[in-house]
C-alpha cells in the first residue's frame, strides 16, 4: 500500500499518523505539502489531526481551501479511499467531502481523554480488522468536535449505515453521558456515500501502540493495509 | 543625537521613577552614558536593569546553587538547560513565570508564558516535546479563583494544544495568601542533537541581524517592569499592556526555526522575551562581545507611527531574532518564507561595543554595551538584608485527636481541594500529542513519561513545591521541594538528572521575605548536592504581593529523568489483585503541618516533616533499582495525606482495592501512621515481597509490608470504605467547584 | 472602504456557544433571558472604492470562506470609512 | 426586546485571526484586502420591555461576562424584536 499524509500549517498529528502507517505498512508514507498541487499515486490519503491554520476562523476552514485540497477532493470523487482524523475530519466536512460540520464542543472546553467508541459495521476498508458492534477505546484531543447535520442528513446517514462510530459508555451504551462534546446522535465518524472517504473525531494513530496504552486504533491500519495492498 | 533628544521628553526625576530606577541606579546611568539619556536609552536601561532581567536581588543568591554534574552541557545563564543523555541526544528545559500577566488576563496570561517557554527551548536548536505547569490559586472561594483557574487553565491549553506539544502535569494548589497574587509557571522540555545546539552569542563583526516571526505592536510595552513592580489596587488600569499569543504563528516559528538550524547559517539566536528587541539584541552582543546596529525602519510593524522606545520596549510575541553567517540570507528566508513568517534584516553586528539604534534616517540611541550589562546592580546581603525565619515548634502527633472513622477523615481529605483530582484541568490539555506520552506516564501519576522519539528511552518529569512546608520553615521547604521531584520521578523507575527552578516570593525588599527566599535556596542547595541534582535553568518571580500580603514562599521545582529502557518504566496503579504493598522507608507519624492537621483539624501549624537527604539517597536509589530489576509491579512516593493518600491514589488508578495491616504501625498512633508526611517514602506492590524485603535489609533500607491489594474497597483497622466513594470524593470536587457538573 | 459582516447560525442550527452564554449568565443572576445565540462580526478593510463592486467580492469572499453555508448565514454592510 | 452586541478587539490589539483571514483570502486571490479584524457578534433576547433598562442590563452583562474588557470594547443596540 502507497500512503499519503497532508501537511498543513499548523498541522500536528501528521507525524503521529506518519508513525501508526509506517509501523502498520513497513514502509515510509509520503508527506504532501499543502501548497502542492499535485500528489504521487497513492492508494490512501489521511489527513491528519492539529489546527491547520490556528483553527481560526472555523476549524479546518482555510484548510479546505488550499491547493491540495482539491487534488484530495478529486482522487476521493475517484475512489481512492481518504481517512481524516480530527482536524482531518473538520477539514473533510468543509471541504465537502463529507455532511454536515463540527462545531464548538457542546460544553466549550477542549477535551482530551480515552473514549469508547462502538464500531457500527465492518463492510469497509477502514473497519475490516473489527467486528461490528465491537466495543474500542481510543483518545479524543479536540475543541470543535460536535458534530451537526440537519435531521434529514442525519437519518441518511444512519439509515445508510454511514455513521461509523458511535460514542458510547464503557459497557457499549450510546447514552449522553458517554457523548464527550455533544454530538447528534452520538455521532463520531462518517463516510461518504461510498464508504470510501472517513472522517472521525477520535484518534486511531494514538493508540496504535501498547506501550502508549492501548492498540485499538492498530487494527484501524491493519486493515487499510490488508485492504488497499 | 542632540535634535532627536530633543523631540522626546525631559527626563525628569518622576520619569526616572516611572521607569522603576532608584536614584542611585540613575546616577549610575549618567555615568556610564557620560551625559543624560534620552527616553528610548532611559527605557533600555529600565528594561536591562529590572528585576525581571537582572535578578538583582537573587543573584547573589542563585549563585550558591550547585549547577555542574558530569552530564551537564549548559548550566544557568542561557535561554535553558542542557543535560546529555547519551547517544548525541541532549535534553533542554527550563520553566518559567507568568504570574502577574495571568491575573491580570488570565487566558492571555497564561497562554504567552507557555509560548515564552516554549522560545526559550527552541531556540537552543531542541524539538518541545512535553509542557508542564505549576499552578497557584487563592481559596476556591475567592471570588476571584473560579474565573483565573477557568481562563488559566483555558489558555495553557489553548496555546499548547495548538503548538502541539503535549501538556504531561502539572500542579494546582489553592491557598489564601494567593488571592491577590496567583501563579502560573511553565516549563517546556524539548530535546536536540548535541551536536545542533545553538547559543546566543552573537560574533562576527559585518554579519546580519535578522528579524523573525510575527510583526511588532504595542503590546505589553513595560511588561518587564511590571513584573517586577509589586501591585496595588490600581495597577489594574495598566491592563491594555496585556500581549495577545499567537500559538498558530508559534506552531509554524518552531518549524522554520527547527528546519533553519539543520543548515548551518545560523551564527547566535535568541528569542524575544521580555523586553522584546531589547534584550535580545543586547544579551547576542554582550554575550558576543560585540556591539549592534540597529535600523528599526526594517523592523516588521504592526501598527503605525511606532516609536523607537515602543518598538525597543514591546513584548509582541512569537519573534526571533537571528544572526547569520553572511551570504545565508536568501537560504534563510526562502525557509521563513515558505512558512509563512516575516523575515527581516534589521542590522549588523559591529565591533564597536556599543548599540546604536537607527529610526528614520536618525540615531536615536547609542549605548555602550557591556558597561550596561556588567553594571547591572547585584544585591548583596547589605543591599537587601533578611533575617531568618523563626523555626517553628514540633508537634507531637500524640497532641493530635485521633478521627472516629480514619477512613471517612480519609475520603474528606482526598476531596479537598488541594488533594482532589486535576482531570478537570488536565483534560483540557492535549497530553498525547506526538503520540509518544506512555500509557503508565500520563497525567495523574507521580512524573509524567515521555519517550525519546524513536528510541526505547523515556524522559520522566516531574513539578512540585509545598508551599506550607515552605512558609513554615523555608530551608527545610526548600530542601522538600527538590526531594519531591527527585523522589517522583524515581518513583517511574528513572534517574532523575537535573532541574530547573521557578523562585516565587514576595518582596525581597522586606528582610522576613529575603530571609525565606536565603532559606529556600539554601534547602535547595543542599539537596541537590546530597541528590546529584543540579541546577541547570531557573527563573524568578519577586514582588508577588498585594498591599503587602505576600505569597507563600514557593520554589517551584521542575525535574527531569531519563529511563533507558521504557518498558521498565511503572505506574502507580495497582494492576493485579494479591499484590503486596510495601512501605520503603521510617514511618514516624509527623502530622505537623500535614494536610491532615490542615484539612481536618483546620490547623497550619508546626514545623514541616524534615528531610534527611541520605535517607532520601538510599531509599530512592533502592526503590529505582527495584523497579529496574522488574521487581516492582507499581510504585508511588508518599507526600500530602501520607500512606493513606498514597494506597487511595494507587487504588483509585485501578479498580482494585488494598487492605492494610494496622499491626505495621507498631507503636505509632493509627491516624499518625496513616496520614503523616515523613519523608524519602515509597509504596511497592509488588509479586515478591521476600525478595524485595531481603534486598531491603541488605541496603539498609526500611521496609515493611503494610497489606495486600484485593476486592473493591480501602480497609484498615476494621474500618472499610468502596473505592468507589473515595473516588467521588477525589474526582468531584474540581468539577463541581468550577460547575460542569 | 470598510466592509462589516455579520455571520450567525442558520435557524434550526443548535448554538453552543450561545448556549453556554445563556447558561453562564444565568449563573450570575441575571434573569428574563430567553435566548442567545452567538455569531461572528467581520470588518474588513477595502482598497475597492465601488461599493457595488466591493459588496460583490465580499459576497464571494462570504461564500468561499467567511461562511459555511451548510450551517451559516451572512449579511454584509457597505460603508465608506 | 432584542439587543445586539458587538465585541471587537481594541485597537492596537494582536488579533491572529483577522490576520489569518486575511492571509487565506489572500491565498483565495481576493486582493485589496488591507485589513481584517474578527469579533463577536451577541443577540440576545430578553423579557425585558424597557429599552432603557434593558441596556443597563445588557451593560452589565457586557462587564460581566460578554467582553473581556482587557483587551476588548463592546457596542450595543436595543430594539424591539
Ligand atoms: N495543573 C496541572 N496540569 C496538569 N496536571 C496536573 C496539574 N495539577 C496536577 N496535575 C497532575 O495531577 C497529579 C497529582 O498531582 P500532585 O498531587 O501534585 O502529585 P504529587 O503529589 O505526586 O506530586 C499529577 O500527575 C499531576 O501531574
Ligand atoms: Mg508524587
Amino acid at each position: 500500500m502507497k500512503a499519503a499524509v497532508i501537511v498543513f500549517p499548523g498541522s500536528n498529528c501528521d507525524r503521529d499518523m506518519q508513525v501508526a502507517l509506517r509501523n502498520a505498512m513497513d514502509s515510509e508514507p509520503v508527506m504532501v505539502w499543502h501548497g502542492n498541487s499535485e500528489m504521487p499515486d497513492v492508494d490512501l490519503i489521511t489527513v491528519p489531526g492539529g489546527f491547520s491554520y490556528g483553527d481560526y476562523l472555523r476549524a479546518g476552514c482555510m484548510a479546505a481551501k488550499s491547493p491540495i485540497m482539491k487534488e484530495v477532493v478529486n482522487r476521493a470523487t475517484k475512489g481512492v479511499p481518504v481517512l481524516g482524523v480530527c482536524n482531518g475530519f473538520q477539514v473533510l466536512t468543509e471541504s465537502g467531502l463529507l455532511p454536515g460540520a463540527l462545531m464548538r464542543n457542546a460544553a466549550l472546553k477542549y477535551v482530551c481523554r480515552d473514549v469508547h467508541l462502538k464500531v457500527a459495521a465492518n463492510d469497509t476498508v477502514f473497519t475490516s480488522q473489527y467486528t461490528p458492534d465491537q466495543l474500542i477505546r481510543i483518545p479524543i484531543a479536540h475543541h470543535d468536535g460536535n458534530y451537526f447535520a440537519d435531521d434529514e442528513t442525519l437519518k441518511k446517514l444512519e439509515d445508510t449505515g454511514r455513521v461509523a462510530f458511535h460514542y458510547c459508555d464503557e459497557t457499549g451504551a450510546v447514552t449522553d453521558a458517554a457523548n464527550p462534546n455533544g454530538s447528534q446522535l452520538g455521532i463520531a465518524g462518517i463516510y461518504n456515500k461510498r464508504k470510501t472517504v472517513l472522517g472521525m473525531m477520535p484518534h486511531p494513530e494514538r493508540l496504535a501502540d501498547a506501550e502508549l496504552g492501548g492498540t485499538d486504533g492498530q487494527s484501524m491500519f491493519k486493515g487499510l493495509v490488508q485492504a488497499l495492498s | 543625537m542632540n535634535d532627536t533628544a530633543n523631540l522626546t521628553p525631559e527626563i525628569t526625576p518622576r520619569i526616572v521613577a516611572e521607569h522603576g530606577l532608584s536614584p542611585a541606579e540613575y546616577g549610575k546611568v549618567l555615568e556610564i552614558m557620560g551625559r543624560e539619556p534620552n527616553i528610548t536609552e532611559l527605557g533600555i536601561f529600565s528594561v536591562m536593569w529590572s528585576e525581571h532581567c537582572s535578578y538583582k536581588s537573587s543573584k547573589y543568591w542563585l549563585k550558591t546553587l550547585p549547577t555542574e554534574a558530569p552530564w551537564v552541557i549548559c548550566g544557568p545563564g542561557e535561554n535553558a538547560g542542557i543535560i546529555d543523555i547519551g547517544d548525541g541526544q541532549a535534553v533542554v528545559f527550563k520553566m518559567e513565570s507568568h504570574n502577574h500577566p495571568s491575573y491580570i488576563e488570565p487566558y492571555q496570561g497564561a497562554a504567552t508564558g507557555v509560548g515564552g517557554i516554549l522560545r526559550d527551548v527552541f531556540t537552543m536548536g531542541a524539538r518541545p516535546i512535553a509542557n508542564m505547569n505549576s499552578l497557584r490559586f487563592g481559596q476556591p472561594n475567592h471570588p476571584k479563583t473560579k474565573h483565573l483557574v477557568d481562563g488559566v487553565v483555558a489558555g495553557i491549553g489553548g496555546y499548547g494544544n495548538c503548538v502541539g506539544v503535549p501538556t504531561l502535569g502539572g500542579e494546582c494548589t489553592f491557598h489564601a495568601a494567593y488571592d491577590g497574587n496567583i501563579l502560573v509557571n511553565a516549563m517546556t522540555v524539548g530535546v536536540a542533537d548535541t551536536d545542533k545546539i545553538f547559543y546566543s552569542a552573537a560574533t562576527g563583526a559585518g554579519n546580519p541581524v535578522i528579524y523573525v516571526g510575527s510583526k511588532t505592536g504595542r503590546d505589553g510595552i513595560h511588561g518587564a517592569t511590571m513584573a517586577s513592580a509589586e501591585f496595588t489596587e490600581d495597577s489594574e488600569e495598566k491592563r491594555p499592556t496585556v500581549q495577545v499569543g499567537d500559538p498558530f504563528t508559534e506552531k509554524l516559528l518552531i518549524e522554520a526555526c527547527l528546519e533553519l538550524m539543520q543548515t548551518d547559517c545560523i551564527v547566535g539566536i535568541q528569542d524575544m522575551g521580555a523586553a522584546g528587541l531589547t534584550s535580545s539584541s543586547f544579551e547576542m552582543a554582550s554575550k558576543g562581545r560585540m556591539g549592534v546596529s540597529l535600523n528599526l525602519d526594517n523592523v516588521p510593524q504592526r501598527e503605525e507611527n511606532m516609536t523607537a522606545y515602543e518598538m525597543m520596549l514591546s513584548e509582541s510575541q512569537e519573534r526571533m531574532l537571528m544572526v547569520l553567517k553572511p551570504g545565508s540570507e536568501d537560504q534563510a528566508r526562502a525557509i521563513f518564507e515558505k512558512w509563512e513568517l516575516d523575515f527581516a534584516v534589521v542590522g549588523t553586528l559591529t565591533d564597536t561595543g556599543r548599540m546604536v539604534l537607527m529610526h528614520h534616517g536618525e540615531k536615536v540611541a547609542d549605548l555602550p554595551i557591556d558597561p550596561l550589562a556588567l553594571a547591572s546592580p547585584e544585591y548583596d546581603e547589605k543591599d537587601r538584608p533578611w533575617t531568618p525565619t523563626p523555626k517553628p515548634a514540633s508537634i507531637d502527633a500524640k497532641s493530635i485527636p485521633a478521627p472516629n472513622d480514619p477512613l471517612a477523615a480519609l475520603t474528606k481529605l482526598m476531596g479537598a481541594p488541594d488533594m482532589a483530582s486535576k482531570r478537570w484541568i488536565w483534560e483540557q490539555y492535549d497530553h498525547m500529542v506526538m503520540a509518544d506520552t506512555m500509557g503508565k506516564g500520563r497525567p495523574g501519576g507521580d512524573a509524567a513519561l515521555v519517550r525519546i522519539h524513536g528510541t526505547n528511552k523515556a524522559l520522566a518529569i516531574a513539578t512540585d513545591c509545598t508551599p506550607r512546608y515552605c512558609q513554615a520553615d523555608p530551608v527545610e521547604g526548600g530542601r522538600h521541594a527538590v526531594a519531591e521531584v527527585w523522589r517522583n520521578i524515581t518513583a517511574t523507575g528513572a534517574k532523575p538528572l537535573a532541574i530547573t527552578d521557578c523562585m516565587n516570593f514576595g518582596n525581597p525588599e522586606r528582610p522576613e521575605i529575603m530571609g525565606q527566599f536565603v532559606g529556600a535556596i539554601d534547602g535547595m542547595r543542599e539537596a541537590c548536592l546530597a541528590l546529584e541534582f543540579p541546577v541547570v535553568s531557573g527563573n524568578v518571580s519577586l514582588y508577588n504581593e498585594t498591599n503587602g500580603e505576600a505569597i507563600l514562599p514557593t520554589p517551584a521545582i521542575g525535574g527531569v529523568g531519563l529511563i533507558n529502557d521504557s518498558s521498565k518504566a511503572v505506574g502507580l496503579n495497582i494492576t493485579a489483585e494479591g499484590l503486596t504493598i510495601l512501605l520503603i522507608g521510617e514511618t514516624g507519624g509527623h502530622l505537623g503541618q500535614s494536610m491532615y492537621l490542615r484539612e481536618i483539624e483546620g490547623r497550619e501549624d508546626g514545623a514541616p516533616p524534615p528531610v534527611d537527604l541520605s535517607a532520601e539517597r538510599l531509599n530512592g536509589d533502592f526503590v529505582r533499582g527495584q523497579i529496574n530489576a522488574g521487581s516492582v509491579v507499581a510504585c508511588h512516593d508518599l507526600s500530602d495525606g501520607g500512606l493513606a493518600a498514597a494506597v487511595a491514589e494507587m487504588a483509585m488508578a485501578s479498580t482494585i482495592g488494598v487492605a492494610l495491616d494496622k499491626e505495621a504501625a507498631g507503636a505509632i498512633p493509627l491516624h499518625a501512621w496513616l496520614f503523616g508526611e515523613d519523608q524519602a517514602r515509597y509504596l511497592i506492590a509488588t509479586t515478591s515481597p521476600e525478595d524485595v524485603l531481603n534486598a531491603a535489609s541488605d541496603a539498609g533500607v526500611p521496609a515493611t509490608a503494610v497489606g495486600t491489594s484485593g476486592g473493591h474497597s480501602f480497609s484498615v483497622a476494621g474500618f472499610s470504605r468502596p473505592l468507589t466513594e473515595i473516588r467521588d470524593a477525589h474526582e468531584s470536587w474540581m468539577p463541581a467547584f468550577m460547575g460542569t457538573v | 472602504m470598510k466592509a462589516k459582516v455579520h455571520v450567525t447560525l442558520k435557524n434550526g442550527v443548535l448554538d453552543p456557544q450561545g448556549k453556554a452564554v445563556q447558561h453562564a449568565l444565568d449563573g450570575l443572576g441575571f434573569d428574563g433571558i430567553d435566548d442567545v445565540r452567538q455569531g461572528k462580526f467581520i470588518e474588513l478593510e477595502l482598497s475597492e472604492t465601488d461599493a457595488d463592486v466591493a459588496r460583490a467580492r465580499v459576497t464571494d469572499m462570504c461564500e468561499k470562506l467567511l461562511a459555511n453555508t451548510v450551517i451559516e448565514n451572512y449579511a454584509i454592510e457597505i460603508a465608506d470609512a
